[in-house]
């Protein structure tokens, strides 16, 4: 099964153990520690840490597109959008009558902008099932749509990351405006409960980290598990010679939307399990910014590893808290001094480095290197 | 000596609400050495807690229970945004924690954690739309706003409000850009042709931030003066106006609480002190800037009668809590964690500065919940006991859902 | 004798060239001194004096009466006494209550000097002077009295002006002095518009044969009039008003038109010029660089720069802000390419990477060493206004020339790059680096020259969009990603396809921003554009053939 | 005019040339043969400077360390490389891609010889037309074309035969008899195909794993020394 | 076999693609067949009127001048450029100008470029397996496993092309030659009833053209190869019935010997001393 083929894989076998003994440790730390303890890991440090994971996963989906597709997504924010939207209207129709105006319906905002009823596309997401499923399904609609639209007509280098951008940003601009019936630039917030649990406790809090920590097991075990199978080995050949692959029998667009819709539901679920822990959703997300921000996570972390990626998003992430707090004048020089000594000086990101450290084994199959083709002149 | 008592705060000094926010955390930080140098509070020190939320309203969140669970602040000065602020709202909640929020907005909120120290709609929108009525004859209105909560909301109010006094639908055109706008050729055009139908024509502007700078030069350069289609803005104020030349806008109107301008001598103590601060002669002080000042020291009043910095005391302690503005006058906490200020009315001089032509005789006290909202009309808030609701509806006679179960929790 | 004026308030009055209009009033005011022959006398100033102090403490009811007390003492001085009053510079010293006149109202001493005598006093806190108020209303009443002493002024175009100005706002105590004025006036264009003026005064009487008058007007009061007319209860009158605006509704269609074609042509220069220097270092050279913005706002900081340098003299600042935003963000560019990008050949994506850091670096930079806010530029004299065409079609002047300046921008970059050996061999190393190497061709210098000359054309753009929009650290934000999708819309490598592709993306957004609203065009065109790609995926200038398949 | 002595060089770990000693008198051809993947084009790329040595000189024209110059360097000393491959520039035109090499002449002229479209009228026939779009025969006339547009004293061809038409083939061999005869050129010509090697060169030298086995002149080029290094 | 299974091999996102073993038909003529084609770019007529057919079964070369067409011409036929008119069938049922190249592909008409091209960021072994004729649509791909056979296969195939050595090598380093034999080797791999060869042996040595002919000839008659090339020894050892290409028209056709003293061929192609 090629879903179990990564289980038996070294490097997949160390990077689950590694995020699983993090799961271990820090709820340990949270939950055994006493408050005043060094040791005691805070609610806030586990929510920080569950919003890098989401990053982390987020990062991994972008990276399978990229690193072993060729698919240079600038939009891929968008689907971590459209996932944690859904998850906020979720979330939104949880609020009840709790609401400031307490109408049992209608949130807040719309109330505030005399909307008479719940437009068409909210039904429904006041059950959990259906809000999850959507979490899924509408950024797997998205990229299906976008995606067939793009690979049918061989879109491919800086033309499509361009249109993936064009995506975003249209969203973006789209989500801003008052009449979608998205809270507009506020997007959602005030969220009380999920699944019936208070989200303002330390105990949810933990469950979401956790429940996170084996979304992004899952979600790289997946990935893992596209790239070492045959599929795998296909993206690479469409990503180096499209042309070559289509000679060969293979569908490339096929195979570019599968992984594309795949990648891009992942990409939701990480924005739905990002909403509730940071605790709004609001269009800023679909800057397309922030998605250029998510490929540098995976330029820094290492392209086409997968977990480069994880490293890169939680990397970049941590330092961002960190110098936001500890040098909250230059930490843009910090942060972008690190892109640049990264880039100019670990040509293969960190994992590159770390690659380099266990030299001597031989290289594992299905791990090539990024081809230095010149994609983007093509 | 005692720990110092520890103020967050939580404005953003990169992205782009850079422009607006860097100089508030300054001014705090200048409130803050200020009062260190006056010995502090019941014998303490204060000490600032700076963090950058980067203009990024999640990190907003984040940023704020930092400063609350980590670094245990005793109070925030931060946000600007109203985004900003509901991100930052369900954290300060939580952790009980207090915010002073210095910038004009939309209102419709009523927190009992938050204290509220710019401009409700009705200390701002309304009194100049007054203005320009009864004292410039205006009848045809645009609203022109960016595209979120704030404009949407006054402009909302202000529709209302007009039709309310007799305007008819088609004298009001009412237009949205989204953040950053910068090309305005078309809707400016649309402006100079609604003002042409004969009946004196204003705009109220509610456009935001960078937008500004090219929607005014627009004007100057379409050859729409202040004394043909005045435009009134309730977003730009001094420091938007250092980056703007000012030649071609002298005339134009803004409605603030505050001005630079303004004559009085703590407004002069204020700019020395902040020219001092800053170390720049050219620095100016804007209307948030006031704000923070008033919040400040309502805070530091609050603390000195509690006696303590104990959140909850606080709270209690600084509502009726009086201080001076700068304008001359005095702001005082109301209920509703609003305060009272004066509105001014003030035009661009080719300074760069406001020339205050109008002000309401006397403070007007912040509407938490707006008259003209046909949702919040029975609404009020009022945050001493026993009614300690944010959304008392005096219809119903009931606190509304979310302020109850505060209420709830606060009783367990 | 000067007319008994009601205050008109002027209609789309430029309140920048009220200043010289005063000024060449001057001359007007001293014959008309003499035609009063006032007593001269010793009390002279005490009477300028007692103006002032009359004009200072009148309450807000009186100030009218005031001023018109200071226009018909005749005192030579009043210009700029109401100069003064105009500008906010006249203030009251709060001890002594003497009237001056603020020379500089910037920061926190104020210079002044002494209205009666001209004597400069030096400096003096603000915190001691009063300032003597006035507002719109009055402003405007001002310069309604000037405007109305324009009519008589030497220069035509000055009449003209000024009879533009009192379309609208004629009334019936108006009415006979301008049909004086129009007995006495030579002048074709500026009989006709006081004509105008008085056409629609006279149609809002009822008037039939004013319509007449109005009937080929686009201005927009004699619409307004006309508008009125129709819904009069004169069923004549209403007709023939409705036939004439129907004829005027015609024209000012085509003028809208007219108009919206170069509000698009207008923003689309401005992409083109934000794109240009791209389609050089990403288009040609393949890097893709997010710096791109900041070198822009490295352009606009230099506007600003030499505009410090160069107080007073904006017009001459910005004129060698061409050469020196330029050589500014060209400098830029070749530290950027020496110390960074030189080390990523043959890795385009990882430029990304790089100048990412380099786009947050350069942000943090100007908000550090320049400061968080925006700055202030300053549209030069003759930059401001526009050219006007007719009276429902004038072109903004600072867009007019930005659109020049991209189309010159455009036009050297293509000869440099069809035409010089620089192009030739730019092409060369970034098909085939190695191979052109082999030719003997130097790539490194090749890199520095073009990655220069991508950087100094964008700090060209920025010296022009300083001319339209904020000068601050975001600057550069705000047109990256358009930038990249003018680029990649045109086509990749090629040039023409920016131009085309930054024009048309411009005047389709401004085609659909009228019904679809600011919003919904910029979605719309968004759209269009990922749709487009679906048509053509290699942009509107595709390579074409094998060669682009590789 | 080109003296290899003990040249080594590296991809990454794998050692590809080892201690590799070749001559090229002056004015003559001298042709390198062996199977695929010895090491040909590897030891073409060290002399062009596309590739770095690790040990060994290079020696040119009598004393130019080669191994010291840089790539762009080495076309000025009068070096022509027409690589394996071809390597044109596939979107500039054919008479841009010639143009490339105007920069390198000695004589500062900047306009394309003639002599270069009377040995290819296809490329004059095809001036305008993008180098990426010609068919593969017309590519490899084009690179041949583009490296004598600089006059180089010493032309070094990878494999020019590869995916022309014979009577072109064949006429490609006239060429570089005649510049050799005429301009006194030097010629280093990798070619596989026995009949053309022995038809136009003067001089051989077999490759075999980075080494070389066998030099001499052509004449001497026996089969058994074919069966020996040039059999699989 | 679960029903879940079942319904996931079903794959009804994406479509139904023809099964491994090619359908063509035919017992009715020729396995190809191309029926007046023309061609231009820019207004330059790359192929005119262009008659051909080619029998099942056949080894056919295919020589001309350089620009003559010929790779243009495979080009059609994999369906990756689109003639300006003309009709080009295979076999008796599948007209090739309706398909898009992985259709023709999984047809059976398998291709080596004129420049070879290879996967080089994946091994030589990894090239072989994913040339490998088997589904090739996308599920039943991420499904596929390693079977022994294929491994078997693959063996004996990196044993053809002799490459064994290098099998755990990534394509991008080969030599030119080698990845020459590579792109052979994923051409046999994808056992095609058509194989289109665009110069095979171009930077080969003499007696490697002597295995790829032998090669060639052996795959004749069970499969049909057409073969480009202007190496004449190469093609006189291989040839049965040439054709010679000219200015996008077929200038000749017949046996070598018929073809190589055709005076216009002399002229345009060979010149007098090939001939
Ligand atoms: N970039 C590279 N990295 C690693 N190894 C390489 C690289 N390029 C070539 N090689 C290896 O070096 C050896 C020599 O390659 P080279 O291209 O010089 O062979 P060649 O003699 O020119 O062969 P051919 O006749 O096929 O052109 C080959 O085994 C090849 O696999
Ligand atoms: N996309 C294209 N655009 C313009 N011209 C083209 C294009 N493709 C092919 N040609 C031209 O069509 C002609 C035929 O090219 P083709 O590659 O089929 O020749 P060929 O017979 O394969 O030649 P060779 O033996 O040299 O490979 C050539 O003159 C070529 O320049
Ligand atoms: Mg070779
Ligand atoms: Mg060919």
């Amino acid at each position: 099964m090629w879903l179990t083929q990564p289980l038996r894989e070294r490097s997949t076998q160390i990077f689950l153990g590694v995020l699983f003994a993090a799961l271990a440790i820090v709820t340990f730390l949270h939950v055994a520690m006493p408050e005043d303890s060094a040791l005691y890991v805070s609610a806030y440090t586990v929510t920080l840490l569950g919003k890098y994971l989401c990053y982390a996963l987020l990062a991994v989906a972008v990276d399978l597109v990229w690193g072993y597709l060729g698919i240079l997504s600038l939009g891929h924010g968008a689907f971590f959008a459209i996932g944690g939207y859904a998850m906020g209207m979720y979330l939104m129709r949880q609020i009840g009558d709790r609401g400031t105006y307490g109408d049992p319906i209608l949130p807040d905002f719309m109330v505030f902008l005399n909307w008479q009823e719940l437009p068409w596309y909210w039904l429904g997401f006041d059950m959990a099932w259906f809000a999850f499923i959507m979490v899924l399904l509408a950024p797997g609609l998205l990229a299906l749509v976008f995606g067939f639209l793009a690979f049918r007509s061989r879109v491919t280098g800086v033309y499509l990351s361009i249109i993936t951008q064009a995506l975003t940003f249209a969203l973006m601009l789209a989500f801003f405006r008052n009449e979608m019936g998205f809270g507009g630039n506020n997007g959602l917030t005030d969220f009380r409960d999920i699944l019936g649990f208070n989200l303002r406790t330390d105990a949810t809090r933990l469950g979401l980290f956790i429940a996170t920590g084996i979304a992004l097991a899952i979600g790289y075990v997946i990935c893992r598990g596209i790239v070492t199978s045959k599929l795998g080995r296909v993206s690479i050949a469409c990503r180096d010679a499209e042309a070559r692959a289509r000679f060969l029998g293979y569908r490339v667009d096929r195979v570019q939307l599968f992984v594309f819709v795949v990648s891009a539901m992942l990409a939701g679920v990480a924005g739905a399990l990002y909403v509730p822990q940071v605790g709004i959703i609001n269009p800023s997300e679909f800057s397309p910014l922030f998605s250029i921000e998510v490929v540098v996570w995976v330029a820094l972390g290492g392209r086409a590893t997968l977990y480069g990626a994880v490293i890169g998003a939680v990397l970049v992430n941590y330092a961002k808290t960190v110098f936001t707090g500890v040098m909250p004048d230059a930490w843009l020089f910090a942060l972008g001094g690190l892109f640049v000594l990264v880039t100019v000086f670990l040509p293969k990101g960190i994992a590159g480095l770390l690659a380099s450290r266990r030299k001597g084994k031989q290289d594992e199959p299905g791990t090539p290197a990024a081809p230095t083709t010149t994609e983007a002149t093509a | 000596a005692e720990d110092p008592i520890k103020v967050g705060i939580l404005h953003s000094l990169s992205g782009t609400m850079a422009i607006s926010e860097t100089v508030l955390k300054d001014t705090v930080e200048m409130l803050i050495a200020k009062q260190n140098a006056e010995g502090g509070v019941l014998g303490r020190e204060l000490e600032a807690v700076v963090v950058d939320p980067a203009s990024n309203w999640p990190l907003f969140a984040e940023k704020a229970r930092e400063l609350l669970a980590q670094e245990k602040v005793d109070v925030i000065f931060g946000n600007w945004t109203s985004v900003s602020r509901k991100s930052v709202l369900p954290v300060v909640e939580e952790l009980n924690g207090l915010l002073f929020y210095p910038v004009q907005y939309e209102g419709e909120e009523s927190s009992e954690n938050v204290f509220y120290t710019g401009a409700a709609p009705n200390q701002q929108a309304i009194p100049a739309v007054d203005y320009l009525m009864n004292n410039i004859g205006v009848e045809r209105w645009v609203l022109a706003g960016t595209d979120y909560v704030y404009p949407r909301t006054t402009n909302k109010i202000l529709e209302t409000y007009l039709m309310d006094q007799g305007v008819a639908k088609e004298d009001i055109m009412i237009n949205y850009t989204p953040f950053g706008h910068s090309d305005w050729q078309n809707i400016v055009s649309d402006i100079k042709r609604f003002g042409s139908a004969g009946k004196k024509t204003a705009v109220v502007s509610t456009i935001n931030g960078d937008a500004n700078v090219p929607f005014y030069r627009e004007l100057g350069n379409q050859g729409i003066s202040a004394s043909d289609i005045p435009v009134v803005a309730f977003s730009v104020g001094e420091q938007e106006l250092s980056g703007i030349d000012t030649g071609p806008l002298v005339g134009h109107l803004a409605a603030w609480n505050y001005f630079m301008s303004v004559d009085s001598d703590a407004n002069y103590d204020f700019i020395d002190q902040w020219i001092e601060h800053t170390g720049n002669e050219e620095a100016v002080t804007n209307d948030p800037m006031e704000a923070h000042y008033i919040g400040f020291n309502m805070y530091i009043e609050a603390v000195k009668k509690a006696g303590t910095t104990d959140v909850d005391a606080v709270k209690d302690a600084i509502i009726g809590v009086s201080v001076p503005n700068l304008t001359g006058g005095y702001a005082t906490m109301m209920p509703n964690h609003h305060i009272t200020k004066p509105v001014l009315i003030g035009e661009i001089q080719d300074n760069g500065q406001f020339s205050v032509v109008w002000e309401t005789p006397s403070t007007v006290a912040g509407d938490a919940w707006s008259d003209f909202l046909p949702g919040s009309r029975d609404l009020i808030a009022d945050w001493r006991k026993p009614m300690f609701c944010g959304s008392f509806n005096t219809a119903t006679g009931k606190c509304g859902a979310s302020a109850g179960e505060m209420a709830a929790e606060e009783a367990e | 004798m000067l007319p008994r004026l009601s205050p008109p308030q002027l209609a789309f009055n430029r309140q920048d060239t009220i200043m010289s209009i005063l000024r060449s009033l001057t001359l007007l005011l001293i014959a008309l001194v003499s035609v009063l022959s006032f007593p001269a006398s010793a009390q002279e100033d005490d009477l300028g004096k007692a103006l002032l102090n009359n004009l200072a403490e009148a309450p807000a009811s009186r100030v009218e009466e005031a001023i018109n007390a200071i226009v018909s003492s005749g005192d030579e001085r009043a210009r700029g006494w109401l100069e003064a009053y105009g500008n906010n510079r006249l203030s009251r010293i709060d001890d002594t209550g003497q009237v001056v006149i603020v020379l500089n109202n910037r920061g926190r001493d104020w210079e002044i000097a002494n209205p009666l005598t001209g004597e400069n006093m030096g400096e003096m806190s603000r915190r001691e002077l009063d300032r003597i108020a006035i507002n719109n209303r009055i402003r405007g009443q001002l310069e309604g009295i000037l405007a109305m002493l324009d009519l008589n002024a030497a220069d035509p175009d000055v009449r003209e002006a000024s009879a533009q100005d009192m379309m609208g706002k004629v009334d019936a105590s108006l009415v006979e002095p301008l049909e004086a004025q129009l007995e006495r006036e030579e002048n074709a264009s500026v009989r006709n518009r006081i004509e105008e003026a008085l056409a629609i005064y006279r149609v809002g009487e009822g008037n039939l044969e004013a319509v007449d008058v109005l009937a080929g007007s686009l201005h927009p009061r004699a619409r307004a009039a006309l508008n009125e007319a129709v819904r009069s209860d004169n069923p004549a009158l209403a007709d023939k008003a409705e036939q004439a605006l129907a004829s005027i509704e015609q024209k000012l269609k085509l003028n809208r038109a007219a108009e919206t074609l170069y509000f698009g042509l207008s923003l689309g220069s401005v992409l083109v010029l934000a794109a240009i220097g791209l389609a050089i270092t990403f288009g040609v050279m393949g890097v893709i660089n997010m710096a791109h913005g900041e070198l822009i706002m490295l352009g606009a900081y230099t506007t600003w720069g030499m505009q410090q340098l160069l107080p007073g003299q904006p017009g001459l600042a910005l004129i060698l802000s061409i050469p020196a935003g330029f050589l500014v963000a060209a400098t830029a560019g070749i530290i950027i390419e020496r110390s960074v990008i030189q080390f990523l050949k043959g890795r385009p994506l990882e430029t990304l990477l790089a100048t990412f850091g380099i786009s947050l670096i350069l942000q943090q930079l100007v908000r550090t060493v320049i400061s968080p806010q925006n700055r202030t530029v300053v549209t030069p004299e003759w930059m401001s206004g526009s050219l006007v065409i007719n009276d429902a079609l004038s072109l903004t002047l600072n867009r007019l020339y930005v659109l020049a300046f991209a189309l010159i921008v455009f036009a050297a970059l293509m000869m440099i790059m069809r035409k010089t050996r620089l192009g030739l061999e730019v092409r060369a190393v970034t098909q085939n680096r190695a191979m052109a190497r082999s030719m003997g061709i130097r790539a490194t210098r090749v890199d520095i020259m073009t990655f220069a000359l991508g950087s100094g054309v964008a700090g060209l753009a920025g010296v022009a969009l300083s001319q339209l929009t904020n000068v601050g650290p975001n600057l550069g934000q705000n047109y990256i990603i358009d930038s990249f999708m003018v680029v990649v819309f045109g086509g990749v490598g090629n040039l023409w396809g920016t131009l085309i592709a930054g024009l048309s993306l411009g005047t389709i957004n401004q085609l659909l921003e009228p019904w679809a609203g600011a919003v919904l065009a910029k979605i719309i065109v968004l759209v269009f554009i990922i749709l487009f790609i679906q048509k053509r995926p290699k942009g509107l200038f595709p390579q074409k053939g094998r060669a682009a398949e590789g | 005019m080109l003296k290899i002595e003990k040249l080594n060089q590296f991809y990454g770990e794998s050692h590809t040339l080892w201690e590799l000693e070749l001559d090229v008198p002056k004015g003559q051809c001298t042709c390198v043969m062996g199977r695929n993947g010895v090491g040909k084009t590897t030891l073409m790329k060290c002399v062009m400077g596309e590739e770095t040595t690790s040990s060994g000189s290079i020696q040119f024209d009598g004393g130019t360390e080669l191994t010291k110059q840089k790539l762009e360097e080495r076309s000025r000393l009068g070096i022509g490389y027409v690589p394996q491959g071809r390597q044109i520039f596939p979107l500039l035109t054919v008479e841009e891609n010639l143009r490339t090499g105007l920069a390198v002449r000695k004589d500062g002229s900047k306009k394309i010889p003639e002599r270069i479209y009377e040995l290819f009228p296809v490329l004059k026939e095809m001036k305008n037309r993008r180098g990426g779009d010609l068919s593969g025969g017309q590519q490899q006339q084009l690179a041949i074309g583009r490296a004598l547009v600089i006059e180089p004293q010493l032309l070094i061809l990878d494999e020019p035969g590869e995916g022309i038409q014979p009577n072109i083939v064949a006429q490609i061999g006239e060429v570089i008899r005649r510049l050799i005869k005429e301009d006194g050129l030097t010629v280093l010509l990798v070619e596989q195909k026995l009949p053309f090697a022995r038809k136009y060169a003067d001089r051989f030298a077999i490759m075999d794993r980075g080494r070389r086995v066998a030099e001499g002149e052509i004449a001497e080029l026996s089969d058994e020394l074919i069966k020996k290094h040039l059999t699989v | 076999m679960s029903i879940l299974e079942e319904l996931s091999n079903r794959d009804r996102v994406f479509e139904f693609l023809t099964p491994a073993v090619s359908p063509v038909d035919t017992r009715h003529g020729p396995i190809l067949y191309m029926e007046d084609v023309n061609v231009s770019f820019d207004g330059f007529r790359a192929i005119n009127n262009l008659n051909m057919t080619i029998d099942d079964g056949e080894l056919r070369c295919i020589i001309g001048p350089n620009g003559a067409g010929k790779t243009t011409m495979m080009d059609i036929i994999t369906g990756k450029t689109a003639p300006d008119t003309g009709s080009v069938w295979f076999g008796s049922r599948h007209n090739l100008l309706t398909m898009n190249e992985p259709e023709i592909a999984t047809l059976g008409i398998g291709r080596k470029f004129q420049k070879p091209t290879v996967f080089e960021a994946l091994t030589v072994f990894e090239n072989l397996e994913l040339a490998m004729a088997t589904d090739k649509r996308v599920i039943p791909t991420l499904r596929a496993a390693m079977k022994a056979e294929f491994r078997e296969r693959i063996g004996e195939v990196l044993e053809t092309i002799g490459l064994q050595e290098l099998r755990n090598q990534l394509a991008g380093i080969l030599s030119h030659g080698q990845k020459q034999w590579l792109e052979i080797g994923m051409l046999l791999m994808q056992k095609p009833r058509l194989l289109l060869v665009d110069e095979p042996v171009a930077g080969m040595t003499e007696q490697e053209m002597e295995r790829t002919a032998e090669l060639l000839t052996s795959l004749a008659g069970k499969q049909s190869v057409v073969v480009v090339e202007h190496d004449m020894g190469f093609v006189r050892s291989i040839a049965r019935k040439v054709t010679v290409l000219h200015q996008g028209s077929v200038l000749a056709e017949g046996s070598m010997d018929q073809v190589s003293n055709d005076p216009e061929v002399i002229k345009v192609y060979l010149g007098e001393e090939e001939a």
